[in-house]
């Protein structure tokens, strides 16, 4: 079709599709009433859980296998986005010596930048640590903590350090963590199977709403799941930055 | 009056990402417009998971028993978030080596397959 | 409080349009943060907390940081010829010659990467 | 057995994880032998699952939170006949696939294993999962991994574009769905398939419900390439490495249609009882139609089979549209014999690539008449989809007929025959061209549009050599996809998957009080009916007879030709245009499908 065409049969399909929609979602409650399911889970994370952050007990044991799913995808991404960035023979044929020597060179990084950055990798990591362990007590959890993680290596390759990323060997290493993430969920899932329950089911004591050890399997679910996103993250930066840093790694040989 | 507000900026949101979709010129951009398109739903979610006078589900200083939002539908925009993160991370990889492959990131200029 | 909300929601469907309607993909990765930051803060005001942080760390730092990674991929569109198959037997170019300025620091908070393109 | 039901959706994902982390370290053998065995583990135990289901729907709750007072509370697998053996068919399909790959990338990376088992786990998740945003991040795990998959080859252009268009559909198809899954939320307050239906129940349907109904499944129709929603489907499938193709077509294309009939007749079956009138039969008949039409003209082997997959996929629908038992008994078989015969035919492309290092029809032409066995195959294939009696799409059309004449519909007849006779006429032509090398050698039609692909032969050196573990798969699928009707029990079996499909209330039941009913007993199928043979031999005849004429067309009277061609091609020439492979058109059309969708459905209420 011509863009033309395209934005004609666009027009009139919008028009219907928002007519279509204001019927439907006119339908719904007024904002400010909740569906009942959601309550009923705050009590069930809450008070047989204990877990003090009902998001995080939704997410890492009452709906668990959605969890595992879409940590499964995360790393489905990261292997095809490596797949697809991977190097081929076509372009293997020069090395990033001579792309280093053709490119002009990248103006240099200023002082502040570069201090500011490392200075902010510290306390980045602490934080995504911390959102991680507590996930289950306050917000955050492993999908913050693991996506401040590697916010932190963002900022460290902003600093001119690249090895904040995963490089050479580490990014087996990293591709080893994301695969043994992957596996230790399913393994924890697991461990219900082996005492005789459900799949997913809780093994652990519940201990006390509030403290560190408490909500059974959640804060370990919890702590697979930042590793999990941590890595498979990495390696999907690492993956588009790929070349810019062996250029890089040439250049400073 | 709210409700018809918060239900609507959602199906809008929705809406403008798929126009910015189909008029798109440039592949990169009509990844992130899929990506606008995307946060339409998670707006959905947490209206219709929001609660008049609730608190945030997490009950920190706050007795479980005190009116809350829905943890639910939190959960949901959550994981919503993280594929679409994950989705637009592969697209865009889509989108490069096409760019590496054609000379080009119009979608108009795409073209291996047709009939 | 309603106010509050009325005044985020009105603001997130604005920056939807933005977002769409910018059509240099550069200037786009920024609007996309902000988009992001907008939705974060709606979140907030949602009493979301835990999906405003990722929000705040997935639309306002992952996706500008993969979009501009990806822009400096591709930069210097035209530059040389594709590297597809059957286009017409050239060497293996990666076209470093054209494009824009390089990504520096000041360009929205991407990382300073070099090297022309490809 | 607590396990079991976990197993076939677990046991992939740990394998995929184990592989990532430390497929470096052992060799190719054991990375292939390894992901092999698994989904041969996958598909015995889901047909474990099948067989134990067909005596009573299974529940198993995940993380243990069984109902409290009714109320779910955790997400359950729920497992029936249908539900376990659509598992057990797409493991069939992904070790076949698997083991025709051992030789057929030579320099494979293990991410292609990973990939695969990723695959497979989301499409057994798919299945089984009886809550609904389990369905939406299962559906895009799906799309993901496949998409993934169908790039796999980046170094050509064709696989970027199908990919990229592949993937921006089926994405917007699935925020579609998570909009109607929202809606459902906010009305039902409850996201399990179950109690959902039971919220719905009882009540006649409102804008809501509809819309919720328009976006659900509408995510699940692009999945399936129904017309409007179809455009992506013949770019990536022609793209895609041919033992990726072989599941895209033969189990991820049906499984779209199973997650339509899953909420149809689970959420969606009593406010929408009277309302779905003739929509999805229609929706069915263009799409059968257009990917008829569109087959015969491919001179690209894989393009010419994607276009057939859609012809079938519109047949398929119309045994859903009815909306009977016995049209669900139809659309099962239909899926299995398909998909069997589907993937045999991919196979035998990949092996023409792999020996040839060509997927052009006129680059093939005569070229294989030193490889008889896989011209058999080809030609056997052939008659399949052109029904030839006796085979398994034969039964399936069959009694997909009966039940749409039961239901008011006799003329689909017309329709289906239509169908059998282009796609199948269309591969017997290649099996002609190719294996015979009769005909002329450049059938001359149109050949710019074509000249644009090239592909590479996926494995490089010694092309003569075709190893034996390439062309055993294609065999064996070919044979398993004719004899289908020979298997004892399998329509007894297709019967009783169909009956619990179609008894969304006994599902209800079974999740949400744990008692499951025994199915009734199956009446023994009715005998084919002789006018079934009539119209089956009738397809196989008329298959021949196009293969044939698109042979000696060019020696026609040229009176004729013109007479045919000059108001014929302008018109098929305009189809083909509109498959322009551009992702802005195929969205444009995907909204307007959406909206027509929903405006059919919102004018029949009135």
């Amino acid at each position: 079709m011509s863009r033309r065409g395209r934005l004609v049969v666009f027009a009139v399909a919008a028009a219907g599709l928002a007519g279509l929609l204001a019927w439907g979602l006119g339908g719904l409650p007024p904002l400010g009433q909740t569906p009942p399911y959601g309550q009923m889970l705050i009590t069930v994370a809450t008070m047989t859980r204990q877990v003090q952050n009902a998001v995080s007990g939704v997410n890492f044991d009452i709906r668990l296998a959605d969890t595992i799913l879409e940590e499964f995808l995360l790393l489905t991404a990261a292997t095809g986005v490596t797949v697809l960035l991977r190097r081929l023979d076509d372009e293997r044929e020069r090395s990033p010596e001579q792309l280093a020597a053709e490119r002009p060179a990248p103006p240099p990084v200023s002082d502040a930048v570069r201090v500011w950055s490392l200075g902010l990798i510290g306390p980045t990591v602490v934080v995504g640590l911390s959102l991680i362990a507590h996930g289950h007590l306050s917000p955050g959890g492993g999908f913050q903590g693991g996506a401040l993680m590697v916010t932190a290596g963002l900022l460290g390759f902003l600093a001119g350090r690249p090895r904040a990323l995963p490089w050479g060997g580490g990014v087996e290493l990293t591709e080893a963590m994301e695969g043994a993430a992957g596996a230790g969920i399913v393994i924890l899932g697991l461990a219900g199977v082996a005492v005789g329950g459900a799949f997913g089911q809780n093994v652990l004591p519940v201990g006390q709403r509030g403290a560190l050890a408490s909500g059974g399997l959640v804060p370990l679910v919890g702590g697979a799941v930042g590793v999990a996103v941590a890595s498979g993250t990495a390696l999907v930066v690492r993956a588009f930055v790929a070349e810019a840093l062996a250029i890089r790694r040439a250049r400073q040989r | 009056m709210m409700s018809g507000l918060a239900y609507g900026v959602a199906g809008f949101v929705l809406l403008t990402g798929l126009w910015g979709i189909v008029t798109s010129r440039d592949s990169i951009h009509l990844v992130l417009c899929l990506s606008v398109a995307q946060s339409g739903t998670y707006v959905l979610l947490l209206a219709i998971g929001y609660r008049e006078g609730g608190t945030a589900p997490v009950f920190q200083g706050v007795p479980p028993s005190a009116p809350a939002v829905d943890p639910v539908a939190q959960a949901l925009a959550l994981t919503d978030i993280v594929v679409a993160a994950v989705v637009l991370a592969l697209l865009l990889a889509l989108a490069v080596q096409a760019h590496k492959r054609f000379g080009t990131r119009d979608p108009d200029e795409l073209r291996a397959l047709r009939g | 409080m309603i106010a509050v909300q009325a005044i985020v929601l009105l603001l997130v469907a604005g920056g939807a349009v933005a977002v769409a309607a910018t059509r240099d993909p550069l200037c786009q990765a920024i609007v996309a943060g902000v988009y992001g930051l907008l939705l974060a803060i709606l979140f907030v005001v949602f009493q979301a907390p835990d999906v405003a942080l990722s929000q705040l760390l997935v639309g306002g730092v992952l996706v500008p940081a993969l979009v501009l990674l990806a822009l400096d991929k591709t930069r210097g569109s035209g530059g040389g010829p594709p590297l597809g198959r059957g286009s017409g037997g050239g060497p293996p170019i990666e076209e470093g010659s054209g494009g824009g300025p390089p990504l520096g620091k000041g360009s929205g908070g991407g990382p300073p990467i070099e090297e022309g393109s490809s | 057995m607590r396990i079991l039901p976990v197993l076939p959706i677990v046991l992939p994902l740990a394998v995929a994880a184990v592989l990532l982390a430390g497929a470096k370290i052992v060799s190719r053998v054991v990375v292939d032998a390894v992901s092999t065995a698994t989904a041969a583990v996958v598909a015995v135990a889901s047909a474990a699952l099948a067989w134990q289901a067909s005596g009573g729907t299974l529940v198993s709750w995940l993380s243990g939170w069984t109902p409290i007072g009714g109320t779910p509370v955790g997400i359950p697998l729920v497992i029936d006949t249908a539900a376990g053996a659509l598992a057990a068919f797409a493991a069939l399909l992904v070790c076949a696939a698997l083991v025709y790959s051992w030789r057929y990338f030579q320099e494979v990376e293990d991410f292609f294993h990973v990939l695969m088992l990723l695959l497979l786990a989301a499409m057994v998740a798919f299945c089984l999962a009886g809550d609904l945003f389990t369905l939406f991040v299962s559906f895009e795990l799906m799309t993901v991994a496949a998409v993934a998959l169908t790039a796999y080859h980046t170094e050509d252009r064709g696989p970027l574009q199908g990919a990229l268009g592949f993937g921006v559909t089926n994405l917007v198809g699935s925020f579609l769905a998570l909009t109607g899954v929202a809606l459902l939320y906010g009305r039902a307050g409850t996201l399990s398939l179950a109690s959902a239906g039971a919220a719905l129940a009882g009540q006649p349907a409102d804008g809501l419900v509809t819309l919720a109904f328009v976006l659900v499944s509408t995510g699940f129709l692009v999945k399936a390439a129904v017309v409007p929603f179809h455009f992506w489907l013949a770019d990536a499938h022609a793209v895609a490495p041919a033992p990726v193709s072989m599941l895209l077509s033969g189990i991820m294309v049906p499984l779209g249609l199973y997650g339509v009939a899953r909420v149809l007749w689970v959420v969606f079956a009593e406010p929408l009882a009277a309302d779905l009138g003739g929509v999805l039969v229609g929706a069915g008949v263009l799409t059968a139609l257009v990917g008829a039409v569109l087959c015969p003209a491919q001179r690209h082997l894989k393009r010419l089979l994607a276009y057939s997959t859609i012809g079938h996929v519109g047949m398929l629908l119309i045994g859903l549209g009815v909306r009977s038992v016995d049209g669900l008994a139809g659309l099962g078989l239909g899926v299995v014999a398909h998909g069997l015969v589907k993937a045999a035919l991919f196979c035998s492309v990949g092996v023409l690539l792999n020996r040839y290092g060509s997927v052009s029809e006129d680059d093939l032409h005569g070229r294989g008449r030193d490889f008889a066995l896989l011209g058999v195959v080809w030609a056997a294939c052939g008659l399949a989809l052109a029904d030839v009696p006796g085979s398994g799409l034969f039964l399936a059309r069959a009694r997909i007929e009966e039940a749409a004449a039961a239901a008011g519909y006799g003329w689909v007849a017309g329709v289906l025959l239509i169908v059998a006779v282009l796609t199948g006429g269309a591969v017997l032509r290649v099996a002609i061209r190719v294996f015979l090398g009769w005909g002329p050698p450049d059938a001359g039609q149109d050949p710019s549009e074509e000249a644009a692909e090239e592909e590479d032969p996926e494995t490089t050196g010694q092309r003569r050599v075709t190893a034996l573990v390439m062309v055993a798969p294609a065999v064996a699928l070919a044979v398993a996809g004719l004899g289908l009707w020979l298997v004892p029990g399998v329509e007894a079996a297709a019967h009783t998957a169909a009956e619990q499909l179609h008894d969304g209330a006994g599902y209800t039941e079974a999740v949400l009080t744990g008692s499951s009913m025994v199915p009734p007993a199956v009446s023994p199928g009715e005998p084919i009916a002789l006018s079934s043979f009539m119209l089956a031999g009738l397809s196989t005849a008329g298959a021949i007879g196009i293969a044939a004429l698109s042979l000696c067309w060019h020696a026609a009277p040229k009176g004729l030709r013109r007479a045919v061609e000059r108001p014929g091609l302008p018109a098929l020439n305009t189809l083909r245009r509109l498959h322009s492979g551009h992702v802005g058109d195929h969205i444009a059309w995907l909204t307007l499908g959406t909206a027509m969708f929903g405006g059919l459905l919102a004018a029949a209420m009135r």
